[in-house]
């Protein structure tokens, strides 16, 4: 098993450009947003929030397709069918990455990205939580999609059919933590429920990811 | 109707429509079916058909 | 132990063949030959469970697979993905071995070389050595001569001469026959259309 | 035991050809007889609404309509659990022919809240839970739709769109929830006219008729569809020849 991570590992570290693409998307996105709609005089309002979480999820729908796709046409993803005692754990892992290389690295610079977008220093803490709670579910679900259509050779439209409906709960909790005055779990229940979908598709997703794979292994 | 008569007779109307349309769709479709069933029935003899059961 | 009865695979819910029977000891070998779109790629998809759209039954030990696609990350060299594929099956990896059975199919000097710079030959010759390596009993390998040179062709069938003196068992979907001492071969052919 | 024998036989498609001819006519006359009585009641005699007047009658097709709509999603996330578990080829013929009566009914239930929304509300558009849920549906809806064009091999196309019914079944309670969640922090409920509780009976026994002789047509469209998706799919198995040669 030690080899398996190691090897997710150096294919993450290796694909320099799966690294840069999502989080340089979002900074343009964030350059483009400004650019187009920020007027100085008014105060905020939330809305650059919301412009935020939205480009976090256009950029995790954009790295999506690349969850699988290497593994399965170079044929990684047959041998892990074929010979793996466990495929599960390591297509919760392969997701992991993908998570690791958006939401997270994107997570980490939210602090940033807000206060590009104009929002008030009392809640960059609370936009960095949520993000960091909300974006897993993102790579999570989003893979159930990856998964059926990463078998047809360019299922980009679809896939975006596919799962912008089931990033809705995420975006509507998520900005709605980000905008809370507190962070104490006790007082917004949000929060919670970022946390339950979080958990939820944590440990659900990946057996459908599983039942979606080998279909597009049959489809072969 | 108070002058909402053009609001409920298009809801009505589509309602229909939908009825309708979902309606004979699948009617047409069971008729296809039907059809190229006899006609391939057709082209087999009878007693070959009857042979195979 | 291999076996077939009356095993019959489903494309799109026609079936691609004439009912198959076929019974494999350990140390035998099978060749698998038929025209393109006979389904022999998809019989051996379906003995490794990667379809499983058939009629009949079948029992098949724990296989080692190769089929068109190499199963090769072009991020990593050979070495790497030796290690992780070993690691995928359970068994235990060491670099000597890795790099004797790399000498064995003349890649030895491309042992830290990054598959992406390789031509898909070279590649080939890599995929083979996992083949040394695994630990399976079983062996299924679809078309295996694909872009091989003359030396190569030779080398796939003494690998497989070994693997069945070794006790091991192989199929393989071919095009050009087996040059092993003992085999039986099963002639597929393709059915017209849809006969259900 | 008996159940189980039953379950089993219901699974394949001649026995469930056989008998289901017998509940395509039951299902048939009743939605005929409830949706006639329905349409004349709910258009002609059903009284006005104190506030809202003669632009309630939409609300006999806006209700049967949105309810409908759900129920059918529902069945077709059933079906891809029955497909799953019991892999049971009728399931995917169910999620078949479950679709275009779903997806018309959905796009029927927003045509008619928009149309209801005009004279109620002033307005055709109104960013509300239960719009934005049955939107969010009808994409659920064309997903499927979507994936089951996107694939070629039946058996393997009934399986993808199966998982993501199953998915979004998962899904849209959730969905529905965060979604009133997301209004009542925007815009305080102003409009809860649907809810009264006390509604006349001269009002919600015509819309009763209407629910359940949707569900009747319903019944019927979807057991119709299946029936006809059957002969074309065993078209090469005796039985259907043997029907062939009495249809001749």
């Amino acid at each position: 098993m030690g080899s398996v991570w190691v090897r997710e590992w150096r294919a993450v570290v290796r694909n320099r450009s799966a690294i840069i693409n999502p989080v340089a998307f979002v900074f343009l996105g964030v350059l483009l947003f400004n650019l187009g709609s920020r007027s100085y005089e008014e105060s905020f309002d939330g809305s650059a929030l919301g412009m935020l979480w939205v480009l976090v999820l256009i950029a995790n729908l954009l790295a999506l397709d690349s969850t699988f796709r290497r593994d399965f046409e170079s044929g990684l993803l047959e041998q892990i069918f074929v010979s793996a005692e466990v495929p599960f754990l390591i297509l919760f892992l392969k997701v992991l990455m993908q998570w690791m290389t958006t939401g997270f690295l994107i997570s980490l610079l939210s602090p940033l990205l807000a206060l590009l977008m104009g929002v008030p220093y009392e809640l960059l803490g609370n936009t960095f939580v949520a993000l960091l709670i909300g974006t897993p579910t993102l790579s999570f679900l989003g893979a159930i999609g990856a998964s059926l259509t990463v078998g047809m050779g360019r299922g980009g439209a679809l896939l975006a059919l596919l799962v912008l409906p089931l990033y809705i709960p995420v975006l509507i909790f998520g900005v709605d933590v980000s905008q809370s005055q507190s962070i104490a779990l006790t007082e917004i229940s949000s929060l919670y429920w970022l946390f339950f979908i979080s958990l939820a598709s944590l440990t659900l997703a990946p057996f459908a990811i599983l039942l979606g794979l080998k279909i597009s292994l049959a489809m072969d | 109707m108070d002058g909402h008569g053009l609001y409920v007779w298009m809801s009505y109307l589509a309602a229909l429509l939908i009825i309708f349309g979902n309606y004979f769709s699948v009617r047409s479709l069971l008729r296809k079916e039907q059809k190229s069933l006899s006609w391939s029935a057709d082209k087999h003899s009878v007693t070959d058909v009857a042979d195979e059961l | 132990m291999l076996k077939l009865t009356d095993l019959v695979v489903l494309r799109d819910e026609a079936r691609l063949f004439q009912p198959l029977n076929a019974t494999l000891e350990a140390g035998g070998c099978v060749e698998l030959l038929g025209p393109n779109g006979s389904g022999k790629s998809t019989l051996l998809r379906t003995m490794i469970g990667l379809h499983d759209q058939y009629e009949g039954t079948y029992e098949c030990p724990d296989c080692f697979y190769q089929g068109h696609k190499l199963g090769l990350d072009d991020l990593m060299n050979p070495i790497e993905n030796l290690e992780w594929f070993l690691g995928l099956e359970g068994s235990s990896f060491d670099e000597d071995s890795a790099r004797k059975a790399l000498a064995r199919v003349n890649m030895v000097e491309y042992a830290l070389v990054p598959c992406s710079r390789m031509s898909q030959g070279q590649k080939r010759r890599v995929s083979m050595v996992r083949w040394i390596l695994s630990k399976r009993l079983a062996w299924i390998l679809d078309e295996p001569f694909t872009l091989l040179d003359a030396t190569g062709v030779r080398l796939v069938n003494e690998l497989i001469q070994e693997k069945c003196e070794a006790g091991g068992l192989v199929v393989c979907a071919t095009h050009l026959p087996l040059q092993v001492q003992e085999k039986k071969s099963i002639q597929l052919e393709a059915l017209s259309g849809s006969q259900v | 035991m008996k159940i189980k024998e039953l379950w089993h036989r219901l699974g394949s498609p001649r026995w469930f050809f056989y008998y289901s001819g017998a509940w395509v006519r039951f299902f048939g006359v009743f939605a005929l007889i409830l949706l006639s009585v329905g349409f004349v009641w709910g258009l002609l005699f059903a009284p006005p609404e104190q506030y809202q007047g003669n632009s309630f009658r939409i609300f006999y097709i806006h209700l049967p309509a949105a309810i409908l709509c759900q129920s059918l999603y529902l069945a077709m996330g059933v079906g891809g659990f029955v497909l799953y578990v019991w892999r049971m080829k009728l399931a995917d013929i169910l999620i078949a022919a479950c679709l275009p009566l779903g997806m018309s009914l959905t796009v029927l239930a927003l045509f008619t809240g928009a149309v209801w929304g005009k004279p109620t509300w002033g307005t055709w558009w109104e960013w509300d839970g239960r719009i934005v849920s049955t939107t969010v549906l009808l994409f659920l809806y064309i997903g499927i739709f979507a994936i089951r064009e996107a694939i070629s091999d039946s058996e393997l196309r009934g399986k993808a769109s199966g998982l993501v019914a199953m998915v979004g079944m998962i899904n849209i309670p959730i969905i529905k929830y965060s979604v009133d969640w997301w209004t009542t922090l925007h815009q305080p409920a102003t409009f809860t006219l649907t809810e009264k509780p006390a509604m006349p009976i001269e009002m919600w026994l015509p819309a009763l008729v209407m629910v359940i002789g949707f569900y009747f047509f319903a019944a019927h469209n979807v057991l119709t569809r299946m029936r006809a998706e059957i002969l074309r799919r065993e078209a090469k198995t005796a039985w259907v020849k043997k029907l062939a040669v009495k249809m001749v």
